[in-house]
């Protein structure tokens, strides 16, 4: 279930990086569309009713009952570098403010 | 000396040209004169080692008597032509550059007619197209060279195609080998044939890629004019040579449907070579520029060359081989001597000039051979080898091909009129009143090219004898040859009674020319004016719109260019739509294409599966 | 080819001067009373070409007299050539391709010197001429080429020999009766007989190519032209009637179709340039084709027909 | 000696965090990081290295295999170059092109596909700095957009391939999708497809590459169409023909949306009248061919396509864009005759451009006959045809370039060298050698392919058995 409505939440990513010219809101939209596919890698990841991926003295059981570690692992980095891009968004975004005076990629013009 | 040793020679002479013309440009046009004296002397040495095979690099080369043929024939092109050089470096706006490709595309040349295999070819192919279209856009117009690449390049993508579908097919990239495999299959075949050929075709000037002679012939630097119509021409020649003998296309499509005995494919070339011949004589006549002119009429005699090549009898054939000398010979001199008259008068328009024979007799009388060459009338080499595909199409009855070779060896004598007519006869234009005749180093080239000239046309024989080595060698009937007789199945030909009978009659009008009171020089301008007082040179000399009643008559007709212009919008329109399409400022647009590519790949990848 | 070949070729030469202009004479009374005048004496001609040589005359350069004289020359050679009523003065050279591009050799040398007198009605008049020529020798090359493919042979005299020995149809204007009217009618175009004589023009373009001659250049000029008139009037009964067994045959044959030709043109009105040419690439090329695809893809009139 | 292949992403890594502790020597630091790593790529170790002790499926671990050997040392010698030709316009970013050159190389080296994701996303992020160099926000801002749209979509189509197959690592990915059906392949393959074709810059998911390419200087044009668009092309060629080899439905997809880019990619320069929109949709075309190739399985071709281009995209981007410099202007109309006092550069610029429409010679040729070969071999004649009138197609807009900015004069007339635009020095005199340089190596290697073509794939083939085929046959002229 949590896996369909995290793909939901990557169509609804897209759809606002579609749907709206405004630069601050795009930038919006592909943090969605990240957060969406954060919670696809986990949902992959996730075995019912597994315990950490931890081996310890009191979950010495076996390797079924864990949930997968390297999804965690990736989604740890995923979100990372989503951050990374975002920044760097924002910083093209305050750039686009400053030369053109707004933030609607409509109202631009040709920039070629 | 080898040919290794000829090829390197003569580029490292290039490289040295080059070197020193950044120092003194005439010594470094000097060292092209040098250059291309020496590769055809030792080109010419090179008749004892025929039938070698020799390797450069990753080149191997195979020393036929049919590259040697084409071989002698380009460097005479090259080296008469490189007389000139020195005269013309102020005008170049690189002359070292300019010495430099003179001699590394002569050194291609060489390459392209001893190739043993394609890549060999291919390479040395390329080498000359890119060398001399660097030239040509030294010239008058930067058109003209782009013209000239992208016709080229055409042919030669095309010839690609071939040699790699022939390689696909036999595994091999020998000539002989490559194209020997394919008479398995016939269907490939074809379109090897009319591929491989294209280069030829390109480089000849058959229609429909002629479009690019006028262009480069008529803008180029005068100085290259008589190598790309005398000599660069004749590698387009080498390579529908090849098409009919290395690639049997004889023996290949043998079992085809054919016309009076030429299989269709053949027939569909010869076909082209003459419309070649029509287009070249009605476009020679109606132009203005004497270079033009003469680069139309290359398209005309290509389609001669190419209809008696590919003929591949033995007549017709050896007509077709005696018509690439005849023809380099007479070309280059043409555009030799108006090269001449544009030194002195700095114009090929035939409409600014006039008169030039009081001032420069001795170009005049080189024009005037050449012409008489080109036009096929006796006593010139041009007329036997006429002759001989005459004679080639009457024995096999190709009726259609036959009526465009007499309309275009009778159109000739209009269009070879016209410089004679306006640029040397008539009246002499008072700005060039005071001209003199070019000097003798540029002379000196002019003048061996007419005795050539003279010489194939009275002595047909001693160029025949190695055009039937060559068919020999392809294995083909050799034409037969008396003394100095050609005899063909309809007729027989004495070259050198036709000169006496000729020099006969000459000489008896000449005694009764001179038997007669001597008569008095009159001005030029003192002429018939029906009372009227003109004093103005210009006015009285006819020479715009020569043949304006005949032009008249096709002026409607279509410009081929203008296909190659609707090409060349469509690609165009490609890429604007393309751009439109692809590429903006917001992404949105981007993003939805990307996702539409992952749902047409779905939809696609359902349905193929 | 020996001293003899040479008093032959000369002979001939004499032969063929005195009676073509004798000829040209007798056609002069034929158009006059054509046109219900008098006419000249039968040797008016010979009167109008010795007159012209013992005048005096001026000359524009060396290429006005050079240009003359290889007219003249090359005319003659040509004249060598043809084969009259078997005779020939160099056997073996009566090559069909040989006399019509030697031909072309006069032409050249006359336009040369017509357009080297700097007079621009002479360049009119050679640019005319030459496009009369691309007009009435395209048709008459494309039979005459359908009859060395069907025959075997280029050579003139053989080909008029061929003819002989089987009666009037024998000959190849009715073996191949599209390509004889096809010949005569370029004849016409190639005597430059009415219509097709717009290159001269006369009082239209100041006489054309003529208009700077004078004194012994005219007299050349009209030389030239009889001996002109000789070949292209030989040229067609060689190939198309038969030639001739006899001389006395040949000669009657000649002077019944210069003649012929003589009258049609006196009463013919003139094409301009252009529709000349468009009158040849019609009518005359149709047939010559039409002619040439009969011989060579059925073979009808190589073997005789009937 | 030999040094681990890892030396060559951490060495540039360490010193970009270096390189913004002490900005003041920030250009030392990337001249000393450059080019320790285009000496050092000689001397790594091939094999598989496995990275943080763990065993090699399990952990992340590099590759240097032929191919990807091929792919590192092109990619920083191509960065050394770009940095000798324009080094004043690239010491400000010194930070951004060292970590950049990590990611490039962690991207060709790496055996692992997530890995693999933030290598590229490393690579992507420094691009997307560098392309701000540009001064058009807006065309930046696009590129970041559609990068991350590609690079979620990598990340989907990876973690659906990590759903079916519970592993991460190459080898064993090709093992496993081996036994799936093309059916349940088919959306994670073009998902992964789309996210590379990004960077590698096939069309429809190349919509940034006009604003920023287009707005390139001699540097980052130079970055762009040869250092990165090679980076991405070897990753391409690494995934497409072995990983996930893609089978006969999605592979017609591929090399239809390659051949497709191929095509509108030569019509669009065919019709641009500036230099640098010429030369990067010129780039776009390479690109495609180069896919197509991978895509079928032919790599040696597709990597001597790649190499062509780069080398010659190096030249002429860097040209274009100093063009740009100094006339304000890259209409190559307006440029007419500026090799006239140029003359070394321009020679060099000339063999670029006939290198890359494969005139004999030249290594584009090699590489051309190699392509034509490969098809033909197989027994396609509709790619190679493609191919050829696309050769028209280029050579007939490079000449056109060549001579505009040869000859100056106007129809007519003589070419003139008065006419010329003006007489400034596109290069300094490092750049000028550097550019001269890689001509002579595009002129001999282009002499001596068999040699070249050794180079390139010393065992006779890379991915497989394609060894380069026409290289001996040059050799021995067809001998056999």
């Amino acid at each position: 279930m949590i896996k369909f409505a995290s793909l939901l939440l990557i169509v609804i990513g897209l759809y606002g990086i579609l749907s709206t010219r405004n630069v601050i809101k795009i930038l919006v939209g592909i943090n969605v569309m990240e957060i969406g596919i954060n919670i696809f890698i986990i949902a992959i990841g996730f075995v019912n009713g597994g315990a950490a991926p931890i081996l310890s003295v009191d979950n010495p059981g076996s390797l079924l009952k864990f949930v997968d570690p390297v999804a965690q692992a990736l989604v740890l980095t995923s979100i990372v570098i989503g951050l990374g891009v975002t920044a760097l968004g924002l910083v093209f975004a305050r750039k686009i403010h400053k030369k053109h005076g707004t933030y609607d990629l409509s109202e631009i013009g040709g920039e070629s | 000396m080898n040919l290794n040793l000829i090829i390197i020679i003569t580029t490292a002479v290039a490289l040295v040209a080059y070197l020193v013309s950044k120092v003194n440009d005439k010594a470094g046009a000097a060292m092209t004169v040098v250059g291309s004296l020496f590769a055809l002397i030792a080109v010419f040495l090179l008749r004892d080692s025929i039938g070698t095979e020799i390797t450069l690099l990753y080149f191997n080369f195979n020393l036929t008597v049919t590259g040697w043929y084409f071989a002698l024939v380009m460097l005479m092109a090259y080296s008469m032509t490189a007389f000139f050089n020195p005269f013309w470096m102020k005008k170049l706006i690189y002359p070292a550059g300019y010495n430099f490709l003179y001699l590394l595309s002569m050194a291609g040349t060489l390459g392209v007619f001893f190739a043993k295999d394609f890549i060999t070819l291919f390479v040395f192919w390329e080498t000359v197209v890119w060398s001399s279209a660097f030239i040509i856009q030294m010239g008058k117009s930067r058109q003209a060279a782009y013209v000239y690449y992208v016709i080229s390049a055409i042919g030669s993508m095309a010839t690609l195609f071939a040699i790699m579908f022939a390689y696909g097919t036999t595994g091999t990239f020998v000539i002989n080998d490559a194209f020997g495999g394919l008479a398995a299959y016939p269907g490939r075949a074809i379109v090897i044939f009319v591929t491989f050929i294209a280069a030829g075709m390109a480089k000849i000037g058959i229609f429909p890629f002629h479009v690019w002679l006028p262009f480069a012939h008529g803008s180029a630097p005068h100085t290259f004019s008589p190598v790309l119509s005398g000599g660069l021409v004749k590698m387009g020649a080498f390579v529908a040579l090849l098409s009919v003998t290395a690639f049997p296309a004889y023996k290949i499509f043998g079992g085809m449907a054919s016309f009076r005995g030429i299989p269709l494919p053949i027939y569909f070339m010869m076909a082209l070579g003459a419309i070649s011949i029509v287009v070249g004589t009605l476009m020679a006549i109606k132009q203005e520029d004497a270079k033009k002119l003469l680069a139309y009429s290359s398209v005309a005699n290509g389609g001669y060359i190419l209809i008696g090549l590919l003929m591949l009898d033995q007549v017709g054939f050896a007509g077709g081989l005696m018509h690439i000398v005849n023809h380099a010979v007479a070309s280059a001199a043409a555009f030799l001597s108006i090269a001449a008259v544009a030194y002195r008068t700095g114009t090929t328009k035939m409409s600014e000039m006039g008169g030039m024979i009081h001032r420069m007799p001795i170009t005049y009388v080189v024009y005037l051979i050449a012409i008489i060459s080109m036009a096929g009338i006796p006593p010139m080499g041009g007329f036997v080898s006429k002759w001989l595909i005459f004679q080639g199409l009457a024995d096999k009855g190709l009726l259609f091909i036959a009526a465009t070779a007499f309309f275009g060896s009778i159109g000739s004598f209009l269009y070879v009129f016209r410089p004679l007519s306006a640029v040397f006869l008539g009246q002499t234009f008072t700005r060039d009143l005071n001209k003199k005749e070019v000097g003798v180093f540029m002379l000196f080239p002019m003048v061996v090219l007419t005795l050539l000239s003279l010489l194939t046309g009275i002595f047909p024989n001693i160029f025949l004898r190695v055009v039937t080595e060559i068919q020999t060698s392809l294995g083909v009937l050799p034409v037969t040859l008396a003394e100095n007789t050609i005899v063909t199945n309809n007729g027989f030909l004495d070259a050198f009674k036709v000169f006496i009978v000729f020099g006969f009659g000459f000489a008896i009008a000449f005694v009764l020319f001179i038997a007669r009171r001597k008569s008095r020089r009159v001005e030029l301008m003192d002429t018939y004016t029906s009372a009227e007082f003109i004093h103005t040179r210009e006015l009285l000399h006819y020479s715009h719109s020569f043949y304006a009643p005949f032009e008249r008559l096709y002026e409607k007709a279509p410009d081929t260019m203008k296909l190659y212009h609707k090409a060349a919008v469509k690609i165009s329109e490609i890429g604007n739509f393309a751009e439109a399409i692809f590429f903006g400022i917001k992404p949105a647009r981007t993003v939805l294409l990307v996702m539409g590519t992952v749902l047409i790949g779905i939809i696609a990848g359902g349905v193929l599966s | 080819m020996n001293a003899m070949n040479f008093i032959y070729a000369f002979l001939m030469l004499v032969f063929v001067f005195i009676f073509q202009t004798s000829l040209t004479g007798f056609n002069r009374k034929v158009t006059a009373r054509l046109q219900k005048r008098y006419g000249a004496r039968w040797y008016q001609q010979f009167l109008d070409i010795f007159k012209a040589m013992r005048k005096d005359s001026t000359t524009h350069g060396w290429v006005f007299d050079f240009g003359v004289i290889m007219a003249l020359g090359g005319i003659m050679a040509t004249v060598i050539f043809i084969p009259v009523a078997g005779f020939r003065a160099f056997p073996g050279t009566d090559n069909v391709f040989v006399i019509s591009y030697l031909l072309a050799v006069g032409m050249l040398g006359m336009a040369m010197s017509a357009a080297g007198s700097g007079n621009p009605w002479a360049s009119i008049g050679v640019g005319r001429a030459l496009t009369n020529m691309l007009a009435y020798d395209i048709p008459l090359m494309i039979v005459i080429f359908t009859m060395i493919f069907a025959f075997d042979s280029a050579s003139v005299g053989e080909l008029a020999k061929m003819q002989q020995g089987m009666g009037i149809l024998g000959w190849n204007a009715f073996r191949m009766p599209l390509g004889g009217i096809v010949a005569v009618i370029a004849l016409m175009g190639m005597l430059g007989k009415k219509p097709f004589d717009s290159f001269i023009a006369p009082a239209e373009i100041a006489s054309g190519p003529m208009v700077e001659y004078g004194g012994k250049h005219l007299g050349f000029m009209f030389i030239l032209h009889e001996f002109m008139t000789f070949i292209e009037v030989s040229l067609i009964i060689n190939l198309f009637f038969g030639g001739g067994a006899t001389i006395w045959e040949y000669m009657l044959k000649y002077a019944v179709l210069y003649t012929f030709t003589n009258i049609v043109s006196g009463v013919m009105p003139r094409f301009k340039i252009d529709q000349a040419v468009k009158y040849f690439y019609r009518v005359p090329l149709a047939m010559a084709i039409i002619q040439g695809i009969v011989v060579i893809f059925t073979g009808l009139g190589v073997t005789i027909w009937f | 000696m030999m040094f681990n292949p890892v030396l060559l992403i951490a060495i540039p890594l360490g010193l970009a965090f270096i390189a913004v502790i002490f900005k003041k020597i920030q250009k030392w630091i990337l001249a000393l990081g450059i080019i320790v790593n285009a000496v050092l790529v000689f001397f790594v170790e091939k094999g598989e290295t496995a990275i943080g002790g763990f065993k090699i499926p399990f952990g992340i671990s590099l590759v240097l295999d032929d191919f990807s050997a091929a792919g590192v040392i092109l990619i920083n010698i191509l960065a050394l170059a770009a940095i000798v030709i324009a080094f004043k316009k690239a010491e400000k970013f010194a930070p951004v092109i060292l970590a950049g050159l990590a990611g490039m190389n962690g991207m060709i080296l790496t055996g692992d596909l997530f890995n693999l994701f933030v290598f590229m996303e490393i690579t992507a992020i420094s691009a997307y700095i560098l392309s701000s160099e540009g001064r058009k926000p807006a065309q930046s801002f696009n590129y970041l957009v559609i990068g991350s749209v590609g690079s979620v979509f990598y990340l989907l189509g990876l973690i659906l391939l990590y759903n079916q197959t519970g592993t991460l690592n190459m080898v064993l990915m090709t093992e496993k999708t081996g036994f799936l059906e093309q059916t349940v392949l088919l959306l994670p393959v073009l998902l992964i497809f789309v996210g590379i074709a990004v960077e590698a810059k096939l069309l429809p998911m190349a919509g940034w590459v006009r604003g920023v390419l287009g707005n390139s200087n001699s540097y980052t044009g130079v970055m762009f169409a040869s250092v990165y668009s090679s980076a991405a092309l070897f990753v391409f060629g690494r995934i497409f023909s072995q990983v996930l080899v893609p089978g006969t439905t999605v592979g017609i997809v591929i090399i239809t949306i390659a051949l497709v880019t191929f095509a509108a990619g030569q019509a669009s320069a065919f019709r641009s009248k500036s230099l640098r929109q010429v030369l990067l949709y010129s780039s776009i075309a390479q690109s495609g061919l180069a896919a197509a190739l991978f895509a079928t399985g032919f790599v040696f071709p597709a990597v001597l396509v790649v190499v062509n281009n780069a080398i010659g995209k190096l030249i002429m981007f860097s040209a274009a864009g100093s063009l740009e410099e100094k006339y304000g202007t890259d209409d190559y109309i307006g440029l007419g005759g500026a090799f006239n006092k140029n003359t070394l550069t321009g020679i060099a610029f000339t063999i670029a451009a006939l290198s890359l429409t494969g005139l004999p010679l030249l290594f584009g040729f090699y590489a051309k006959l190699n392509v034509l070969a490969a098809y033909l071999n197989q027994g396609t004649f509709f790619v190679p045809a493609v191919v050829l009138l696309g050769t028209i197609v280029e050579g007939a807009y490079f000449i056109k370039i060549l001579i505009k900015l040869w000859a100056p004069g106007k129809e007519g007339e003589w070419a003139d060298a008065d006419q010329s635009v003006g007489d400034k020095r596109i290069f300094s005199y490092t750049g000028t050698i550097a550019v001269i340089l890689a001509a002579v190596l595009v002129v001999l290697s282009g002499l001596l392919p068999d040699t070249a073509g050794k180079l390139i794939a010393p065992e006779g083939g890379l991915l497989g058995d394609d060894g380069p085929a026409i290289s001996l046959l040059i050799q021995k002229g067809g001998d056999q």
